[in-house]
């Protein structure tokens, strides 16, 4: 289509070169986003990490072994016992479908790579096609320059790494792609407004939606778009277009995912959709009718469908507030009203705060996460008001919201790491542009050194370009990839070239000016990746499972989870029941092979209370508590010999503030001494006798003669007990995972009794011997 | 005051009913082809009113159709409409062929729910 | 000695100690003398199965037993026993059974010729002279004596008494125990038979054997009976620490064994061996003491002990024996004191003496002095007619002592000197005026008073609340007028639900009075108010009408318990046969299905979704709509059936999907289709498309 | 005596010995632990009795420093008698622990005391639920329900007739003379499941000193007061607990026996038949239960299946059966219940049974998914507890096992094929519209 516009032969060559160059940095940014994500497999090994992906990678296996009818009715009896957990009907099965997938091709290819291998590099691979992904929104944004410049950062920004190491086999791994796609398929077809791409959309949402809990996020954020895009006098019918059938479709796909069903009609995570549904439905009905009707007529109808469209409305809001209050938890689930309302979680579902991962992020983890794009968003925004376009719109709507949740929730900081890198990709790239441009013009000099005809701005400053900039085969092509993309769709952009014309006339910076500012830019960028390429390094690649520590003679590694694991595999039997606190449940079913009583899907909390209660109850209560579970063994994580610091103990609080939620009889202030939580001499006898205190901190004194909790720093309170309802058997070498038993019940029950002193009985003794009863 | 409305509504409906009858016949096919989506729809809302949603997932994908459809053959009509501007370039028998392929989706997956 | 670790102790167990060993050592029940029981029991144990005993050595016990008890209905034997005899005369059996057999013989008098006698006799002296165990000289010895006694006319004497008299002895510790060989390990049993064998031996010697080692033999018996034991209740016996080799022997047979060999000794040496005669008595009082013993073995030695005691050279034992200890003063008993030999046959003419006789309470005291008791010749009693009015109810130690008439008795006779016998004098204690009463609390005024008579049942019913006091008291006295001081005086308050209180109640002199204020008792009646059964239980040893009796019931009503600190109730008693038992039956409730609609309405709602439909198409022809676009020339016009057709599949292909096939299938068959669907579509479409163009452009 | 000593060389071979096996419950080697060895004769008869019921005695002093329970960790004998009330320090390696460890090891215990029992046989009482007094020199005193006896002055010795009612324990039989009883009373703790009173006093009865005056109420006093106790521990071994030697004495066997106030005067004492039966009952010869052949499955199937869905029915069987001394025979009950179990019981449901031993029932299975149990838990007094379970899953409906074609849906079905007709029509009409 390029050709068709083309005045002559050498710019054809010259798209075609650049397009090819575009090709080539698209591939290499793929490059680079696998690559730098392998740092954990070259400083560990190819290992699973964190707890979640533990799960995955049993549920791949599973899928790999029955096929995919098995794991879509999988009834898992080997966790929540005595529950079970169906599988099928409770996991998003995107990730584990698409690994899978990826298995059965490898395999139908001849390559035999274990499901392990599969899982551990999934992630980064499809990191690539995120920043792939990335490309194409940004470019359907701001142009091929920007696309490509938001793609190589969003490649390597930490926060998205974080979370796609080699090795984190987790939803969001797929779930970022699957949005970014999204989210550009939207705009696709908000751009040309064919149902093509709005099909294509909802397939791509229906991939979301099987991958993420996040599908919310966009089932949310596009009817925002439109309602705004409404609001703001922007309807079209390619809008409507773009989000009707998405709706229809998407509603429908979304309740073909088991885990979802019919909640995709029934929460009101949804309900907006359907509202703008039936706003668009008015709106494009008024506009059919202006288009249809006499100016003066159209008054008169305004008027009446104005108010019969109010009124249809009104009704339909109302039927939504009566859903909604009429749904539990007021239609909205517990996460999701934590995004609204920050304090909502801690308030009331104390298992949701509990998780680290829903706390909201310090200002520190903002930088570490997104780094310098922090600084470039607001920048991105200003050039997106510039011109303002549908798509760039959406930009500025999407960095909006993901903003203000990534502030509500770390984990969310996922969802804004793509925004971020869209917006700073335009803002550098527009920055570059003006930049430039205005050296252009400072050195006209120069300018007959081009062998280029002046015609065409864009093609000298390509020759300036190759002069000047550093990073030139990043801005080069881009320039031209605007330009082409430009004469490709003409709706959208109907006014680039007078803007070209403005810009020309503005942004005229003095020279050196201009200089400096892009070499900071690119000292700037330089940072940026220095930064990135260290967090992928150190701060985001250790796997959970193996911790090493640096210290002064060496470095020392932890394997303990996984000794401890192994022991339970080999020396216990392959029903017995094993209790621990849920984080560790998706370990011990995956590498243990142990039936568990909860795990990371928090999805029972009354059973997750059960526990937190024994944990928190002293032994004989627990006692009795495990033993009615029929568990056989009970896991601790202990931290205080080697100062892990996210071990039971830590974590205790919350056990009890769980345990308390739904058993009354658990008080969290019996564990606070004076409102702070402590161990030491000054803890609580409650927490003294609690089984947590006991199973972890049992014969500790044995190892140091006093007993410190490197974690705590303190001295424990009660260092020398016994256990009377529990017997350790095994205790790994760093003291991180310790396993007790139950004892059986006692075979007889004692009488009340008190044992006799020995020096009455000396007495007696002296008494006896004196003579001895006639039997007879 | 609502003498003249009702004028009004009257020559209203006279000016729309003009308007409407100007519109080529391919669109009034379109157009009735929603209406008889949207009734469908209507008749099963009715249906389900009375006798409560207990297959939700048959009642749910036996509406969604009918609302499906009547969105699809809406888009249809905006996209072949001659009047349209935004869509000059935009070939009908390419919108249809769009059309076309998002009804087979989209009763694939009518089929799946309908249990 | 004893006491110091006493000291150390507590005081209290100290006195509690001491009145143990007091009551232990002065106050024993005085087994009695052999009865019938013993011949039933002889019967019973030795019961022949069909016609003869199972060994030779059984038969021999029986027989013994039956001829000391003079049982009369003995089981005749003789038939059956006697062949047995013969054949283990005449064949070389082992000394054991020989020995038996001959001892058998000796009862049953088979009949037996001399020569036979001759032999056993010549083979038993070859064994004599060179055997080497104890046992084997035994059996010979004892054998040889056996046909001294059978056949007067073969020669048993031995020629070397004096050898054998040695290597017996030989045999002999220095603590009087005996070696069964040379083997170190020495035993009691042994000595038994060791003493046996050498008085066989010395019967048996042609010539006199040296005195002297006589007297050695007789140290040994005096060293021996320094080992014997004794029981708390005054009786001697012979223990056996359990010799490696040789089956263990009981206190019984070892016992016998003893006995047999030292009475067996004392009858064939000439001149006293000076043995206590308190343990004499003492080994007598064992054997008696053993009652009837549970198999034939103990029986056996039992008896024989005793038949041997009854008859010895050195003391035979006399036993004073009550046929009852507890005396009614109600009627009038009279004190019966019994004394025989051990065997139960009368004893020499003698006059029991009631030395002393004191209360355990007041040991100092003596209620009776000297006093001769009156012997009744009819009955063989000797009675004490009537007891003085000084003894009341109570539990007395009574002294005895036996004078015997002709004074050169005590040399034969064992007496024992004091004998200490506990009587219970019992008696119906006089229950009187009772009254049982409510009081308030501060100023003691009477509420409610009732008065019962306890001999009777006549029940109250009460009621008070926590501020006022119970008080219930009662009088004994005793058949002589005395105060009453009962071991068990228990009042007990019942709650309804099975709670008891007990508390003792507490006498001044005869009147016996207990209070309890409930403010007090709230705490221990764990604030449970309500209906509370009264029971009194009055009961002594010697209180022939001990009782326990309901006295009614009280309504208390107690104050809430304080929530601070609710005493938690002890756990009540559960009844075991409630404890188990099948539970209820538990089933489980199904969900409901939804309600479904009446098919017909569905069935018309169908028809009516079909409506539209037809609507549709009415409205289509009502639009005159027409297919002149349908191309005309062949190609297309078959690639537009050819797109239609595969529409139609595809829809079709769904249709299937819905009715039985499965997502993959149908998912691969539509791509399939899809791939034909575009080939075919975009050249219709396209057709299409340039016609519509030439038609513009046209 | 020849014959006890081959007896004795048994039961120091571990090799030859017939061990206490499930499949044959009652016990064969029995130890007899002695303070003197008259007592082998003065408690001759119940002895014999023994012995002349199979048993291996094998009668040791108690401080005899030979003596051993076990040998190589393995248990020379089955079973254990303490008739050594006055033992102070057992000889050879047992002590208390290791008494309680034979015990718990599933062998039989029984202990008598007496006036003067030593506090070594009161804290192996007291380990097995048994309290005896605590006061050393108390004994059982009866001043209503004690035995006539012209030489027994102090209410001492009492003859009890207060049985425990229960066929398998004491037999079929009923003791018809009272039992002659002389030493000291015990408490049970209430809330103790396992122990259960056998012989217990009668309402005056109280324990004390007889020879001192009662100042505060005596601890143990009427019918709370146990004489003789028996207990079966968790893993079914069975403990006796008598406060009196001389219960089991050829004295107290042969002797007649009078209660006072009442006119019978049976010429022989029920302790014979009641230590006898007592004996069986304790030595596993009696209410002695096994069960086998666990069987579960579809209704219409015969093998067991691994998994079952919801609304499922089932059938359930099990087989019981009861040692009789000598042979398993069928046990034969009404009362055997059944539980299909995740954290509570869904279904209780109690067993029919064919008379034979085989226990059985159906049912459906719960419309919940998750971990279920079979569970009998079948405690009944005098038996030894059976207590089978055994797990299985519970899933839910497959997605294709949910009900189609459901008529309440037609006019939905119905629309959504007019829905695909109307879209085949449109097409063709539209293309070919003019």
């Amino acid at each position: 289509m390029a050709a068709s516009d083309a005045p002559n032969g050498d710019v054809l060559i010259r798209n075609a070169f650049g397009s090819v160059l575009a090709f080539l940095i698209l591939l290499l940014i793929g490059v680079l986003a696998f690559s730098i994500r392998l740092f954990s497999v070259i400083k560990y090994e190819s290992v699973i990490h964190e707890f979640d992906p533990y799960f995955n990678y049993r549920v791949t296996q599973f899928l790999t072994k029955n096929g995919i009818y098995d794991f879509w009715n999988w009834f898992d009896d080997r966790t929540w016992y005595p529950l079970g957990r169906v599988i099928g009907g409770t996991v998003y099965p995107g990730l584990t479908l698409t690994a899978g997938t990826l298995y059965w091709f490898l395999h139908s290819l001849n390559i035999p790579l274990s499901v392990e291998t599969v899982c551990v590099f999934t992630a980064p691979i499809f990191s690539a096609f995120a920043s792939w992904a990335t490309y194409l929104l940004t470019k359907e944004i701001k142009g091929v320059g920007a696309g490509l410049t938001a793609a190589a950062l969003l490649a390597m920004v930490p926060s998205y790494i974080s979370r796609s190491v080699a090795g984190s086999y987790d939803n969001e791994a797929v779930a970022i792609f699957a949005l970014i796609f999204t989210f550009y398929l939207y705009i696709k077809t908000l751009n040309t407004g064919s149902l093509f791409y709005a099909t294509l959309n909802s397939l791509s949402y229906f991939y979301m939606v099987c991958s993420w809990g996040g599908y919310t996020f966009i089932i949310n954020l596009i009817p925002m778009h439109v309602l705004l895009c409404i609001v703001t006098g922007r309807y079209s019918s390619r809008l409507y277009i773009a989000y009707a059938p998405l709706v229809i479709l998407g509603t429908l796909l979304a309740a073909l995912v088991p885990v979802v069903g019919f909640n995709a009609v029934m929460t009101s995570e949804h309900f907006a959709s359907f509202l703008v549904f039936i706003i668009i439905h008015v709106v494009a009905l008024v506009y059919y009718i202006k288009g249809i009707l006499s100016p003066k007529m159209f008054k008169v109808a305004l008027a009446l469908v104005v108010s019969i469209g109010l009124a249809v409305c009104c009704a339909m809001v109302a039927v939504i507030i009566a859903l909604v209050a009429s749904s539990p938890t007021k239609g909205w689930s517990g996460r999701s009203l934590s995004l609204l309302d920050p304090t909502y979680a801690s308030k009331y579902i104390p298992i949701i705060a509990s998780v680290s991962e829903h706390q909201p992020p310090t200002w520190p983890s903002y930088f570490m996460d997104i780094n310098v794009l922090a600084f470039l968003i607001p920048a991105g925004i200003i050039a997106c008001f510039s011109p303002l376009s549908d798509a760039s719109l959406f930009a500025v709507l999407y960095i909006v919201l993901s903003v203000y949740f990534s502030g509500v929730m770390v984990r969310l900081m996922l969802v804004l790491a793509p925004a971020a890198c869209i917006l700073s990709g335009i803002a550098l790239s527009q920055a570059f542009d003006v930049f430039t441009r205005s050296i252009k013009f400072q050195l006209p000099s120069l300018s007959d050194h081009s062998h280029i005809d002046a015609r065409d701005a864009s093609s000298e400053k390509v020759v300036l370009d190759d002069t000047i900039k550093t990073d030139k085969n990043e801005d080069t092509p881009k320039e031209r990839m605007t330009k082409r993309s430009k004469k490709k769709e003409k709706e959208p952009v109907e006014k680039p070239p007078t803007k070209f014309q403005i810009k020309k006339r503005l942004s005229v910076l003095p020279f050196e000016a201009s200089i400096i500012a892009v070499i900071l830019l690119v000292l700037l960028v330089a940072f940026y990746v220095v930064h990135c390429v260290w967090a992928a390094a150190e701060a985001y690649s250790a796997p959970s499972i193996v911790l090493t520590s640096h210290s002064n003679d060496g470095l020392h590694v932890f394997d303990d989870f996984r000794e401890a694991y192994a022991w339970l595999s080999h020396n216990t039997d392959v029903d017995d029941k094993v209790a621990s606190w849920w984080d560790y449940g998706y370990q011990t079913t995956a590498m243990a092979n142990r039936t568990v009583i909860v795990d990371n899907n928090t999805w029972n909390n009354t059973h997750i209370a059960t526990v937190g209660t024994a944990m928190s109850s002293p032994e004989k209560a627990a006692w009795e508590i495990f033993h009615s579970l029929d568990v056989k063994y009970v896991l601790v994580v202990f931290g205080g010999l080697v100062g892990y610091p996210s071990d039971d103990i830590n974590k205790f609080l919350w056990m009890v503030r769980i345990g308390g939620g739904v058993f009354p009889h658990i008080k969290e202030p019996d564990y606070l001494r004076d409102g702070q939580y402590r161990i030491d001499s000054m803890a609580t006898p409650t927490m003294l006798n609690c089984l947590m205190y006991k199973l972890s901190y049992y014969r500790f004194v044995e190892t140091d003669g006093k007993a410190f909790d490197r974690v705590r720093r303190t001295e424990i309170g009660k260092k020398y007990f016994k256990l009377t309802h529990f017997e350790e058997v095994f205790t790994t070498h760093h003291w991180m995972v310790r396993i007790y038993k139950l004892k059986p019940p006692k075979n007889r029950i004692r009488g009340k009794n008190k044992k006799s002193k020995s020096k009455t009985s000396s007495t007696t003794t002296s008494k006896r011997k004196g003579t001895r009863r006639n039997p007879f | 005051m609502a003498r003249s409305t009702s004028k009004d509504a009257q020559d209203l409906f006279r000016a729309l009913w003009s308007a409407y009858s100007a519109t080529p016949t391919n669109l009034k096919i379109i157009d009735l082809y929603v209406m008889y989506a949207v009734f469908t729809a209507l008749i099963q809302v009715v249906y389900m009113a009375m006798v409560g949603s207990f297959p939700f997932n048959s009642f749910l994908s036996g509406v969604l159709s009918c609302v499906g459809t009547a969105v699809l053959a809406v888009c249809l009509r905006i996209q072949v409409n001659k009047e349209n501007k935004e869509f000059k370039d935009l070939a009908p028998e390419r919108a249809f062929a769009d059309f076309v392929l998002c009804n087979l989706v989209l009763h694939l997956v009518i089929m799946n729910f309908l249990g | 000695m004893l006491l110091l670790p006493r000291m150390s102790s507590n005081l209290a167990r100290l006195l509690l100690l001491l009145l143990f060993a007091f009551s232990i050592c002065d106050a024993v029940a005085l087994p009695g003398p052999i009865s019938d029981r013993h011949r039933s029991a002889a019967l019973e144990l030795f019961a022949p199965q069909h016609g003869s005993f199972a060994s030779l050595e059984e038969s021999y016990e029986a027989l013994r037993i039956f001829e000391i008890l003079a049982v009369r209905e003995k089981p005749d034997v003789r038939a059956t026993t006697c062949p047995k005899v013969l054949e283990n005369l005449v064949s070389s059996t082992p000394l054991k059974d020989l020995f038996y057999a001959l001892k058998v013989n000796g009862i049953l008098k088979c009949k037996v010729n001399g020569d036979i006698f001759k032999d056993i006799a010549s083979r038993l002296k070859a064994t004599v002279k060179d055997a080497k165990t104890l046992v084997d000289l035994y059996y010979s010895i004892g054998s040889l004596l056996l046909i001294k006694d059978q056949a007067s006319d073969v020669d048993v004497l031995l020629a070397d008494a004096d050898g054998t008299f040695h290597s017996i002895k030989a045999l002999s510790q220095s603590d009087g125990k005996w070696r069964y060989t040379d083997k170190p390990e020495s035993s009691t049993y042994a000595a038994g038979l060791a003493l046996e064998a050498l008085a066989g031996v010395i019967t048996l010697a042609s010539s006199e054997i040296d005195q002297s080692r006589v007297n050695l033999v007789k140290n040994d018996i005096l060293k021996l009976f320094d080992s014997i034991e004794k029981y708390d209740d005054g009786t001697f016996y012979f223990d056996e620490k359990l010799v490696g080799g040789h089956e263990h022997q009981g206190s019984i047979s070892t016992t016998s064994s003893v006995v047999r060999g030292v009475f067996a000794f004392a009858a064939v040496t000439s001149g006293k061996i000076n043995l206590p005669g308190d343990k004499i008595l003492g080994l007598a009082k064992f054997f008696l003491g053993i009652g009837i013993p549970g198999d034939a073995k103990d029986l056996f030695n039992q008896i024989e002990s005793l038949a041997l005691l009854e008859s010895n050279r050195i003391s035979i034992p006399l036993i004073l024996s009550l046929p009852a200890s507890v005396y009614s003063l109600s009627n009038k008993d009279k004190l019966k004191v019994r004394v025989n030999t051990v065997l139960g046959s009368a004893a020499p003419p003698l006059t029991v003496k009631l030395v002393r006789a004191f209360s355990t309470v007041a040991k100092d005291s003596a209620v009776i002095q000297n006093k001769d008791l009156k012997y009744d010749q009819n009955s063989g009693h000797h009675v004490l007619d009537v007891l003085p009015d000084e003894v009341d109810v109570g539990i007395y130690v009574f002294v005895f002592e036996m004078v015997l008439h002709d004074a050169d008795g005590e040399k034969v006779y064992a007496t024992g000197g004091q004998i200490h016998v506990p009587i219970y004098v019992t008696g119906i204690v006089k229950v009187s005026n009772a009254e049982i009463a409510v009081l308030d609390n501060d100023l003691g005024s009477i509420e409610t008073q009732k008065t019962l008579d306890l001999a009777g049942n006549d029940i109250v019913s009460l009621s008070a609340n926590h501020l006022q006091k119970f008080r219930f008291s009662f009088q004994l006295t005793t058949p002589r007028g005395h105060a009453f001081k009962p071991h068990q005086a228990f009042l007990k308050l019942k709650h309804e639900t099975k709670y008891e209180h007990i508390f003792v109640v507490g006498n001044a002199g005869k009147k016996f009075e207990i209070v309890l204020d409930f403010l007090g008792l709230v705490e221990k009646f764990y604030y449970l108010s309500g209906r509370y059964d009264i029971e009194l239980t009055v009961g002594d040893a010697v209180m022939e009408n001990s009782f326990l009796r309901p006295l009614g019931h009280l309504e208390l009503d107690l104050p809430e318990a304080p929530t601070s600190k609710a005493p938690r109730l002890p756990p009540l008693a559960v009844d075991p046969y409630t404890r188990y038992g099948p539970k209820a039956e538990i089933t489980h409730l199904f969900r409901t299905p939804e309600k479904r609609p009446p098919t017909q309405l569905s069935l018309i709602f169908l028809s009516l979704t079909l409506l539209p439909l037809i609507g549709f198409l009415v409205g289509l022809l009502r639009l005159g709509v027409n297919l002149r676009n349908f191309p005309s020339s062949a190609a297309p016009a078959t690639y537009a059936i050819l797109f239609h057709l595969g529409i139609a599949a595809v829809l079709v292909l769904y249709v299937l999907f819905w009715l039985k096939l499965d997502l993959f299938t149908t998912l691969k068959t539509t791509a399939l289709l899809g791939v034909f669907l575009l080939f075919v579509g975009h050249r219709i479409l396209s057709h299409l498309a340039t016609t519509s163009a030439k038609l513009k452009s046209a | 005596m020849s014959k006890k000593l081959i007896v004795l060389f048994l039961g120091l071979v571990p090799l030859l010995c017939t061990c206490f096996s499930p499949d044959t419950p009652s016990d064969r080697r029995v130890l007899v632990l002695l303070d003197d060895f008259a007592i082998k004769s003065s408690h001759s008869i119940f002895f014999n009795n023994l012995k002349s019921r199979g048993f291996d005695l094998d009668f040791k002093l108690a401080d005899d420093p030979t003596i051993s329970l076990q040998r190589y960790g393995q248990y020379l004998y089955d079973a254990l008698i303490l008739f050594s009330p006055t033992i102070e320090r057992f000889g050879g390696s047992i002590d208390a622990a290791a008494i309680l460890d034979f015990v718990d090891s599933g062998h039989d215990l029984i202990v008598a005391a007496n006036g003067n029992a030593s506090d070594l046989i009161r804290e192996i009482a007291t380990e097995c639920g048994v309290d005896f007094d605590e006061d050393s020199s108390a004994l059982v005193i009866d001043h209503s329900g004690y035995a006539v006896s012209a030489t027994e002055g102090d209410h001492t010795l009492i003859a009890s007739d207060d049985f425990i009612k229960s066929d398998v324990i004491l037999g079929s039989e009923k003791i018809k003379a009272p039992v002659l009883f002389q030493g000291i009373g015990h408490s049970l703790n209430p809330s103790n499941s396992l122990v259960l009173k056998v012989l217990s006093a009668s309402p005056s009865a109280y324990s004390a000193n007889p020879k001192s005056k009662l100042t505060s109420p005596p601890s143990l006093t009427g019918t709370s007061m146990s004489l003789v106790s028996v207990v079966q521990a968790r893993n079914n071994a069975r403990i006796l607990i008598s406060g009196s030697l001389s219960m089991f004495s050829n004295r107290f066997f042969r002797s007649d026996v009078q209660k006072a106030g009442s006119p019978t005067k049976h010429d022989k004492s029920g302790n014979e038949q009641f230590v006898t039966e007592l004996s069986k009952w304790v030595f596993h010869e009696r209410g002695h239960l096994k069960a086998v052949n666990v069987k579960h499955h579809k209704v219409g199937e015969v093998d067991e299946p691994a998994i079952y869905r919801i609304n499922d029915d089932l059938e359930y069987s099990v087989e019981i059966y009861e040692w009789s001394g000598k042979t398993w025979e069928p046990y034969v009950a009404n009362d055997v219940q059944v539980q299909f179990y995740m954290m509570s019981p869904y279904v209780l449901k109690t067993l029919s049974t064919d008379n034979k031993g085989y226990y059985f029932t159906a049912f459906k299975v719960p419309d919940v998914y998750g971990v279920f149990q079979f569970k009998v838990e079948y405690e009944r007094l005098g038996y030894t507890s059976l207590s089978l379970s055994k797990q299985i899953p519970v899933r839910p409906f497959r997605h294709n096992e949910y009900e189609r074609f459901i008529p309440a849906a037609y006019p939905y079905y119905g629309a959504a094929f007019s829905m695909m007709a109307g879209f085949f029509i449109f097409t063709a009409v539209h293309l070919y519209h003019k």
